[in-house]
């Protein structure tokens, strides 16, 4: 028995438990305030969002409507407030199927290679030179307009970058010894593919994920301005905005708070992905 | 010897072992190219137009229990060849045969057995290791996957492993980030050993080592092989290294084995005109003996655009025209050396190292 | 007033089609009066008509021909005679059954017999409408010699490439067209009527229409100055900019009618039975609509509500119909009768991007929502809810109309009479209405026409085939210097009078 | 203070100048990190003659290039720098930016591991070359153009014209070290800071660059610091040594007898622990250094080394010992330099 | 570089628009609705509609019409507008320089604004000045462009007078001035891309080995800045932008229509819902044909930045 040569020398506690950085702990609160008001609206406003009241429309921002009513009446905050739902919905409808579908793509075909490789990489330019928009938008054409749709048509676009940035990571972390040593150590071609790489690769897909979540509630709101969006009377923000556009002048609070809320949603997503991305990246 | 308690007693020299026996390992024109391809977005990327030569016909052999180095400038192939015994690289021509088994052929379980038998440990202590799983984890999952323990008796293996190499049992629990180097060496090491191998595959251990720590992983590995039985190729560019581990000695050169003999032979009288000057340019640790001039000039030629005929031409001194046109097959000397010069004897050069005060 | 200057107009879209026969849209329509010259024109309250190019029209004792006679010295904006030939030409390709959708308006006439200014119709049966058809943009006096000229092997062919760059007798002449950006037109120096000052119309020498699709960047571009008159202003804006001392906000009287139209057959196009083959629901649903409300929310107060199937600027509108008032309870108890004490649900489809769309199905969610009916809103694209429509397939929609000539055969013919469209696709079919309706295409008297469309829209709003919501007027901003625009009933945008004020 | 200044040199043995061209007196280098500051260099002295070659050993993290880059002081924000660099009689640490640009690159040029890395991806060597030249020197135009020929060609790189229009990824890695020193050597500065310039080599193109630095040492008459973690190349190269370990120097000497006679605990252990190199395969035990190289954030109390030391005692673990001079020309950090065994095979 | 490289690219270009042509198609044709049901109104008659159709060739069988399309496109026929009664062709004339007008401008701002920025945030990076611009640009990405658009219009255009509202004017002077505040507003949006990612690029070239060198060689800030930073920043830059310049063209749908633009965007939205076949097909292809080429000059630029990829 060979004795042990030295004693491993564990780093200070203190690397382990590093505190997260603030931006972490920033957009975590943000977006525990998100899920709050998705989950619980009513702690945060006694209105309902759709009802009307004929007393009080378009009426400025007052102790009673902090955010004002809009051209129904219909409390602004409310309706901010019963948005947020809808919204993290959009958020992560359209993103979850091109995160897990072209996450899980790229790894393959960047693991595989050939000829399913090429034929996606072909796949994708086709996507890729159509006009983002546009493709969407005859998507939503042909399907109808409304969320579902929606999530349809950027489901079939948006996989894309996902494919891309995993796939990229994927060749790169194929590379890493890591990787090779799993193989040579026989494990299954699916073993060294999801317990080995991926959890490696998918760090810049989640982080992309956190942009692509904003990016997706400005889709809706792209679409919405458009007509293709979110249905009356559901409260959307992007759609809220799009609405109060023609009271921009005289009822400018209309527009205003959603797109606040679509800010402040942004900004969460944008944080939370800096955040992740420093939290996610393994020590060495 | 020094008064540095040592903490394995130290042995006689290793019997070397009987050179008659079939080789466990045999390499035979083995080739491999790696095509360039050109452009920018991977969409958009071209057909191949150049290839680097990584390997070309390698012809060797490793005989059971013997540690065989492998030594030769970054880029020669050393790598490459041992990413292709382990399969991890498809060979573009040529044969691997373990056992009597043809290597390159394996599929599927049969495949799963030889790397149980043949096992790799790799060179970076830092991306050796799945940065995301403990190591107590890395152990169990070879163990599992290969059903070489009964789930009950695997822990108690995997602190056996830890043993093996020095580590101590709460090791399991922790993360590759928690380790120095040398202690990912022996990780790494103790995950190869959890499958049972006959023969290591070592791609430059101990290079990203520091050098007080160089030497225990070195020891280590002598230790297990004793021990153990084991076949080793042992992969490296420090000559100093490669000189005191291997029984025997292979020397390569852009893609091409150009001299293989026992350690003893090779450092004492290199035959080919490469080995000489590798083993010229090593600095050695006498500073009062320096040389004057270079051992070799020249700087290496890209292993895109190899020389025709002998690759080494462009840079040796006793190039001549036959060297142009045609490429030396590696042929075996008589005392059990290999070598593929055109010259039978190529004139060593001359002593050139001059004391200094 | 001022004669010369520039105005400059935003449109919220481009003309697709300048030829008056084959065009097909609004788009075209109402500005074609602007380029083309009609025989008779309609009033400006678009009640009835007026001489236009021909200085008289007589209608025979049987009310089988009818004679015009042409002003003398017209001419068409390229200063070549306008003859008798060519307006025989005009009307016979306009009346061609194979031409464009509009034939049918003249469809009475039997021919056109030209001579020296002397024009004469032979009808095949007397007919009411036809002065207010060849009133009417599609009767527009093309110069047959120039249309003849233009490239192309058949009409078609040669309309398309005359229209791109149009001469009519009209006020004013095409002379750029950037399609989707602007277009220009420029006085018509031999047009033939005369201003306040005696002097040939129009006062302006440059109309210019510039294309902003956006509402807020059209008022923006107004705000500025940039322009000088802005179509199509939201409704919403309408109070900020009547307030605004710089602007001009004018709410014309229009025929535009918005109502919901009901799939009145007993089962949908999917097998499903239809709750709104029944009268009684389609009764409650009009009762349960608070029109007070519906005119405060989605016109802003701008609308009025509609009392018949037509609106009350349609001549022969009867102003003592009552259409429906708000009564929730009655709505209540006639859903009950109907057996939907459990209230019933409905689909109405909507154009998706249109506010007012929006608005509106949103307040009618609320308000029948109070007597049990459950509205979903399905919102399309124009074009998918256009063909879903034509094919029956629909339960509600989401309608509008406006008249294209100034009499009520053409609402009637398509909401009333189940003709090819099937009463605007409802299915809604009454023999009586359909007798009515045919006694009232061939009576010349204008008293008794207005007894027969008086019972038919009672008949009308008593079946319910569709739920009666308001009339909005045509919104328009210029700036206070502008005088003398207006926008007729029909929809007509009409330049020939207006002026920019110093 | 340590008594570092005065350790004697080995004559240096090309030019006869005396007095030192470089003088490090008690450098102090505060990196700062996410983790709070860290002490990377504590208390180096050293100096050094003209036209001699400085070799500064020691293993990873030892703090070799922090104290190579400080004399130029570059170093990252936020970095706090004490002590003195006397240079020409001034201090580099204290210099005003401006002049200081002078000296770098000019009178004290460096060159890094990495070649791939440290030169430009985008500007062709000429231009790196020229760019220097313009910085330091008055050569504009054809004769900056004519200038880096030369250079080029000085380092041994063969028809320096064209390759001057050659970016850096078309040249071999040795020849990338080449065009490295050419660009350092444009302003022909009297000191050469060098770290690690062979690593990234093979041995026999590092056997080439050592040789060519040799070289232009002895025809420039420039003084050369020389940083590496491979002793060989020290033994081949360097006419003194300073090792270094846990952000201090532990001994300095010249280079024959730190090879023979090492006389701190560190420097004879990691001697021992290389394999010596005879003329077979031995395949017996090595002699490593226990345990792992040191954390600088967790130093030991006393000397660095003391955890791994087969000589330590309580008087190690009490306070760092200083470097003293312990034999003419020789400097040690050890207070058992004396207790030592002798190195086998030598002495 | 060279021709081959070009030619051979150009040449993959051609699979790629036949697969763009199948697709654009289909999904022309299988959206709900037609054309002519579209441009008749409410109350055509089913008459009416077939006489439509026929004229038009829209009862012919589906593989007939695309026959007839990709026979058409042979012969450098786009088609004609159905809506419009003009040849696609003459549309893309008149309108494709109109976005690639703003397009290109946009681009620029962009990038002018970014640039700077990012090198700024990142030479000052985690002080106040780094998050007040990451800061205003994170903004900048959370706001739909129409709101955006209009916000501006409303401030800069209406309010202070400084820029027209919306049009596209005559003269290249006027381009500038009529564009500037639709460029502004697409130029922010992909100044919010660009900066967070060029931020970080920048920070590695800071960091890199050869800017230290630099310093080591005496250079000043100023041109280690100029020549060794920025030069590497604008590679990324650049790839970011091709990347980009099918969001950009996609951005300028709606921009177009906020801004009254005649561009060909709007013109592709409005065609869609019109169900204006010929179009939306001769439109897709110019744009796939567009996006092509940028992505070749995207790389063709890059290949001149970076000598490295050309390599080999
Ligand atoms: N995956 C690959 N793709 C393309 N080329 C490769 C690949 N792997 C290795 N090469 C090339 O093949 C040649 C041999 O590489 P290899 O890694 O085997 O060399 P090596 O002898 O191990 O060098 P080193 O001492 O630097 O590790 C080199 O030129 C290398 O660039
Ligand atoms: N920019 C930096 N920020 C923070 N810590 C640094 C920085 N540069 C170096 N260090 C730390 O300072 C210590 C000394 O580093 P230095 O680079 O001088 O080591 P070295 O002796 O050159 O090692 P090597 O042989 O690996 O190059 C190390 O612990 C290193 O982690
Ligand atoms: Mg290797
Ligand atoms: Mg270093």
């Amino acid at each position: 028995m060979i004795t042990t040569l030295d004693a491993p020398r564990a780093r200070p506690r203190a690397t382990r438990r590093r505190l997260p950085k603030p931006t972490l702990v920033l957009g975590l609160l943000l977006l525990a305030l998100l899920l709050a008001a998705a989950a619980f609206p009513r702690l945060f406003t006694p209105f309902s969002p759709t009802d009307f009241d004929y007393t009080a429309i378009l009426k400025g921002p007052t102790g009673k409507h902090p955010f004002g009513t809009d051209n129904f009446g219909r409390d602004v905050l409310s309706r901010v407030v019963h948005g947020t739902r809808i919204d993290l919905q959009i958020a992560l409808l359209t993103t979850l199927f091109p995160f897990v579908f072209g996450t899980l793509l790229g790894a393959v075909t960047a693991f595989r290679g050939g000829v399913l490789d090429a034929v996606v990489g072909r796949l994708a330019d086709l996507v890729v030179v159509f006009p983002f928009l546009v493709l969407v938008i005859a998507i939503v054409a042909v399907l109808g307009p409304g969320l579902t749709n929606m999530y349809i048509a950027v489901s079939a676009v948006g996989w894309v970058s996902y494919w891309r940035l995993t796939r990229g990571e994927v060749r790169t972390q194929k590379g890493a010894e890591y990787a090779q040593a799993a193989q040579v150590l026989g494990y299954s071609p699916s073993r060294v593919l999801l317990r080995h790489l991926l959890p490696n690769a998918v760090t810049p897909a989640i982080v992309y994920l956190m942009t692509d979540m904003s990016l997706g509630i400005l889709l809706g709101a792209s679409l919405g301005y458009l007509g293709l969006g979110a249905q009356p009377p559901t409260p959307e923000w992007g759609v809220m905005v799009a609405d109060g556009k023609n009271f921009m002048v005289t009822a400018w609070w209309i527009s205003t708070f959603p797109g606040m809320a679509l800010t402040l949603a942004g900004l969460t997503f944008s944080l939370l992905g800096d955040g992740l991305a420093d939290a996610l990246r393994p020590r060495s | 010897m020094t008064a540095v308690p040592s903490p394995i007693p130290p042995r006689g020299p290793a019997t070397p072992p009987t050179p008659d026996a079939a080789p466990l390992l045999s390499v035979r024109g083995l080739t491999k190219t790696f095509p360039v391809r050109q452009g920018l977005l991977d969409r958009w990327r071209g057909q191949p137009r150049a290839a680097v030569q990584a390997l070309t016909d390698v012809q060797l052999d490793v005989r059971r229990g013997e540690t065989l180095g492998i030594v030769g400038e970054s880029g020669c192939g050393k790598s490459t060849l041992a990413r292709t015994l382990v399969r991890l690289m498809p060979a573009d021509r040529g044969s691997v045969t373990y056992a009597g088994t043809d290597v390159l052929a394996l599929q599927g379980p049969a495949l799963r057995r030889y790397h149980r038998q043949v096992q790799m440990i790799f060179q970076d202590p830092y991306s050796s290791l799945n940065p995301r799983m403990t190591v107590g984890q890395v152990l169990r999952e070879a163990l599992t996957v290969h059903r070489l323990r009964p789930p009950h008796e695997i822990p108690a293996r995997v602190t056996e492993l830890l043993n093996l190499v020095g580590l101590p049992p709460e090791a399991a629990g922790r993360l590759p980030h928690e380790f120095s180097g040398g202690q990912r060496q022996r990780v790494g090491i103790a995950r190869a050993l959890a499958l049972e191998p006959e023969c290591l595959i070592a791609d430059e251990l101990v290079s990203a080592l520091d050098v007080s720590v160089q030497a225990q992983v070195v020891n280590l590995l002598l230790e297990l092989q004793t021990r153990l039985q084991l076949t080793v190729l042992f992969v490296a560019h420090d000559l100093r290294l490669v000189q005191h581990l291997s029984h025997r000695v292979a020397v390569m050169y852009l893609g091409r084995v150009v001299e293989i003999a026992d350690t003893e032979t090779l450092f004492s009288a290199p035959s080919h005109p490469y080995t000489q000057g590798l083993l010229a340019a090593a600095p050695g640790l006498d500073p009062t003996r320096r040389r004057a001039q270079p051992a070799i000039v020249g700087e290496l030629p890209s292993p895109l655009r190899v020389p025709s005929g002998c690759a080494f031409r462009t840079r040796c001194p006793h190039a001549f025209a036959r060297c142009e046109t045609e490429r030396p097959e590696l042929r075996a000397r008589t005392d059990g050396q290999q070598v593929a010069c055109h010259l039978d004897t190529p004139p060593l050069p001359e002593e050139t190292r001059t004391a200094r005060p | 007033v001022t004669r010369g200057g520039q105005l400059t107009y935003g449109r919220y879209a481009d003309s697709l089609f300048l030829d008056p026969v084959l065009n097909d849209a609004n788009l075209d329509i109402w500005i074609l009066t602007n380029l083309y010259d009609t025989l008779l024109q309609p009033t400006d309250d678009g009640k009835s008509v007026r001489p236009g190019l021909a200085s008289t029209y007589v209608v025979s004792g049987d009310g089988k021909s009818m004679r015009l006679v042409l002003r003398s010295g017209i001419r068409f904006a390229d200063g070549s005679p306008i003859t008798s030939a060519d307006v025989k030409w005009s009307l016979d390709r306009a009346r061609n059954p194979d031409n464009g959708a509009w034939n049918g308006l003249l469809e009475s006439i039997q021919s056109v017999a030209a001579s020296g200014n002397v024009v004469t119709l032979t009808l095949k049966h007397p007919d009411p409408t036809l002065p207010s058809a060849l009133a009417t943009f599609n009767s527009a006096i093309m110069p047959q010699k120039l249309f003849a000229a233009a490239p192309g092997a058949n009409d078609a062919a040669k309309a398309k490439a005359f229209a791109e760059k149009p001469v009519g007798s009209g006020p004013f002449v095409l002379s750029e067209w950037k399609r989707g950006s602007y277009m220009v037109l420029k006085r018509n120096p031999y047009y033939w009527k005369k201003g306040e000052d005696g002097k040939a119309l129009p006062y302006l020498d440059t109309l210019r229409f510039e294309i902003i699709p956006d509402d807020n960047t059209r008022i923006l571009k107004l705000q500025a100055g940039e322009i000088q008159g802005a179509e199509f202003i939201p409704l919403s804006r309408v109070a900020e900019l009547k307030a605004s001392p710089k602007l001009n906000m004018m709410l014309f009287p229009s025929t535009k009618v918005n109502d919901i139209i009901m799939n009145n057959r007993p089962k949908l196009k999917d097998g499903t039975a239809n709750p709104l083959s029944d009268v009684r629901v389609r009764q409650a649903l009009n009762y349960a609509v608070n029109r007070d409300a519906l005119i405060a929310l989605v016109t802003f107060g701008t609308g009025k509500p509609m009392k018949s199937y037509m609106s009350s600027a349609t001549p022969l509108f009867d102003a003592s119909q009552k259409g429906y008032t708000y009564d929730p309870a009655k709505a209540k108890a006639l859903l009950a009768a109907a057996g939907y004490r459990n209230g019933i649900d409905v689909t109405s489809m909507a154009t998706s991007g249109s506010a007012d769309d929006q608005a509106l199905l949103t307040a009618l969610q609320q308000m029948w929502g109070a007597v049990g009916v459950r509205l979903k809103i399905e919102q399309l694209d124009a074009a998918t809810k256009t063909a879903r429509y034509r094919a029956n397939d629909f339960q509600m929609r989401t309608g509008a109309w406006t008249d294209d000539i100034a009499d009520p055969s053409e609402i009637t013919g398509y909401y009333a009479v189940s003709g090819a469209t099937e009463a605007a696709h409802t299915g809604f079919r009454s023999d009586a209405i359909e007798k009515l309706f045919d006694q009232s295409q061939q009576e010349t008297s204008r008293v008794k026409r207005a007894g027969l469309y008086r019972q038919i829209q009672t008949l009308y709003t008593n079946a319910a085939p569709t739920v009666y919501l308001f009339e909005t007027p045509y919104p328009v901003a210029l700036t206070k210097n502008v005088k003398g625009f207006i926008q007729i009933p029909l929809g007509y945008n009409i330049f020939e009078r207006t002026s920019i004020e110093k | 203070m340590t008594a570092a200044s005065h350790p004697g040199h080995v004559t240096a043995p090309v030019t006869g100048a005396d007095g030192p061209l470089l003088q490090v007196q008690d450098l102090n280098v505060h990196l700062p990190t996410p983790r709070g500051e860290l002490h990377a260099v504590r208390g180096v002295s050293f100096d050094l003659r003209p036209g001699e070659v400085l070799g500064l050993v020691g293993e990873s993290g030892s703090g070799k290039s922090v104290t190579l880059r400080a004399l130029l002081r570059l170093h990252p924000r936020g970095t706090r720098l004490s002590g003195r660099v006397t240079y020409a009689g001034q201090d580099l640490l204290t210099l005003p930016d401006a002049r200081l640009r002078g000296v770098r690159g000019g009178q004290i040029s460096m060159i890094f591991q990495e070649p791939m890395s440290a030169l430009n991806p985008v500007l062709t060597v000429g231009e790196q070359i020229r760019e220097n030249l313009r910085e330091h020197t008055r050569l504009r135009g054809r004769d900056a153009m004519d200038r880096a020929a030369e250079l080029l060609d000085l380092t041994g790189i063969p028809s320096p014209r064209a390759r001057l229009q050659d970016y850096p990824h078309q040249f071999s890695g040795g020849m990338r070290q080449r065009a490295m020193i050419a660009i350092a050597l444009a302003s022909e500065p009297k000191l050469l800071l060098a770290d690690e310039p062979t690593t990234a080599l093979d041995v026999t193109i590092q056997d080439q660059i050592l040789r060519l630095l040799l070289k232009l040492r002895d025809e420039l008459g420039m003084s050369v610091v020389l940083v590496t973690h491979d002793l060989g190349v020290v033994a081949q190269t360097c006419d003194r040594v300073a090792v270094m370990y846990g952000g201090r120097l532990m001994e300095t000497a010249p280079v024959t007898p730190l090879f023979t006679h090492p006389l701190h605990a560190y420097t004879s252990g990691l001697l021992r622990s290389l394999p010596d190199g005879g003329s077979g395969a031995h395949r017996q035990p090595l002699q490593p250094i226990p345990g792992s190289p040191p954390d600088l954030r967790a130093l030991p109390a006393g000397c660095a080394f003391s955890p791994r030391c087969t000589f330590v005692t309580d008087a190690c673990r009490v306070a760092e010992p200083p470097l003293v001079p312990v034999a003419p020309g020789h400097a040690s950090a050890c207070i058992h330099h004396d207790r030592l065994p002798p190195l086998q095979g030598q002495a | 570089m060279g021709s081959s490289f070009v030619i051979r690219r150009l040449f993959q270009i051609i699979p790629l628009f036949l697969a763009v042509m199948v697709l654009i198609f289909l999904l022309v044709h299988l959206i709900p609705g037609d054309p002519v049901s579209t441009l008749l109104g409410d109350r055509a008659t089913p008459d009416i509609v077939a006489r439509a159709n026929r004229e038009l060739g829209l009862d012919r069988p589906l593989v007939v019409q695309f026959g007839l399309f990709v026979w058409g496109l042979l012969h450098g026929n786009l088609g004609e507008s159905i809506n419009l009664k003009v040849p696609v062709l003459q549309l893309v004339t008149e309108r494709l320089p109109v976005t690639l007008f703003l397009t290109v401008y946009a681009a620029l701002i962009g990038v002018l604004l970014a640039v700077p920025l990012a090198v700024l945030a990142a030479v000052r990076r985690n002080t106040w000045v780094d998050v007040v611009i990451r800061g205003v640009f994170q903004v900048g990405l959370s706001l739909p462009v129409f709101y955006l658009g209009l916000q501006l219009l409303t401030l800069l255009g209406a309010r202070m007078g400084l820029f027209p509202i919306g049009g596209y004017g005559v003269t290249f002077g006027e381009h500038l001035s009529h564009l500037f505040l639709p460029a502004l507003t697409l130029g922010l949006n992909l100044a919010a891309v660009l900066v967070r990612t060029l931020r970080s690029s920048v920070i590695e070239v800071l960091t890199a080995e050869y800017v230290e060198f630099a310093r080591a060689k005496g250079l000043r800030s100023s041109v280690i800045l100029s020549r060794h930073v920025l030069r590497n920043a604008l590679i990324s830059t650049v790839t970011l932008l091709g990347l980009n310049v099918g969001a950009l063209i996609g951005g300028a749908v709606i921009t177009e229509t906020v801004f009254a633009i005649p561009g060909v965007g709007r013109l592709m939205v409005d065609a869609i819902f019109s169900r204006d076949y010929p179009v939306v097909q001769g439109l897709t292809l110019v744009f796939a044909l567009l996006v092509s080429l940028v992505f070749l000059a995207t790389d063709l630029l890059h290949a001149r930045l970076d000598p490295r990829v050309e390599a080999v």
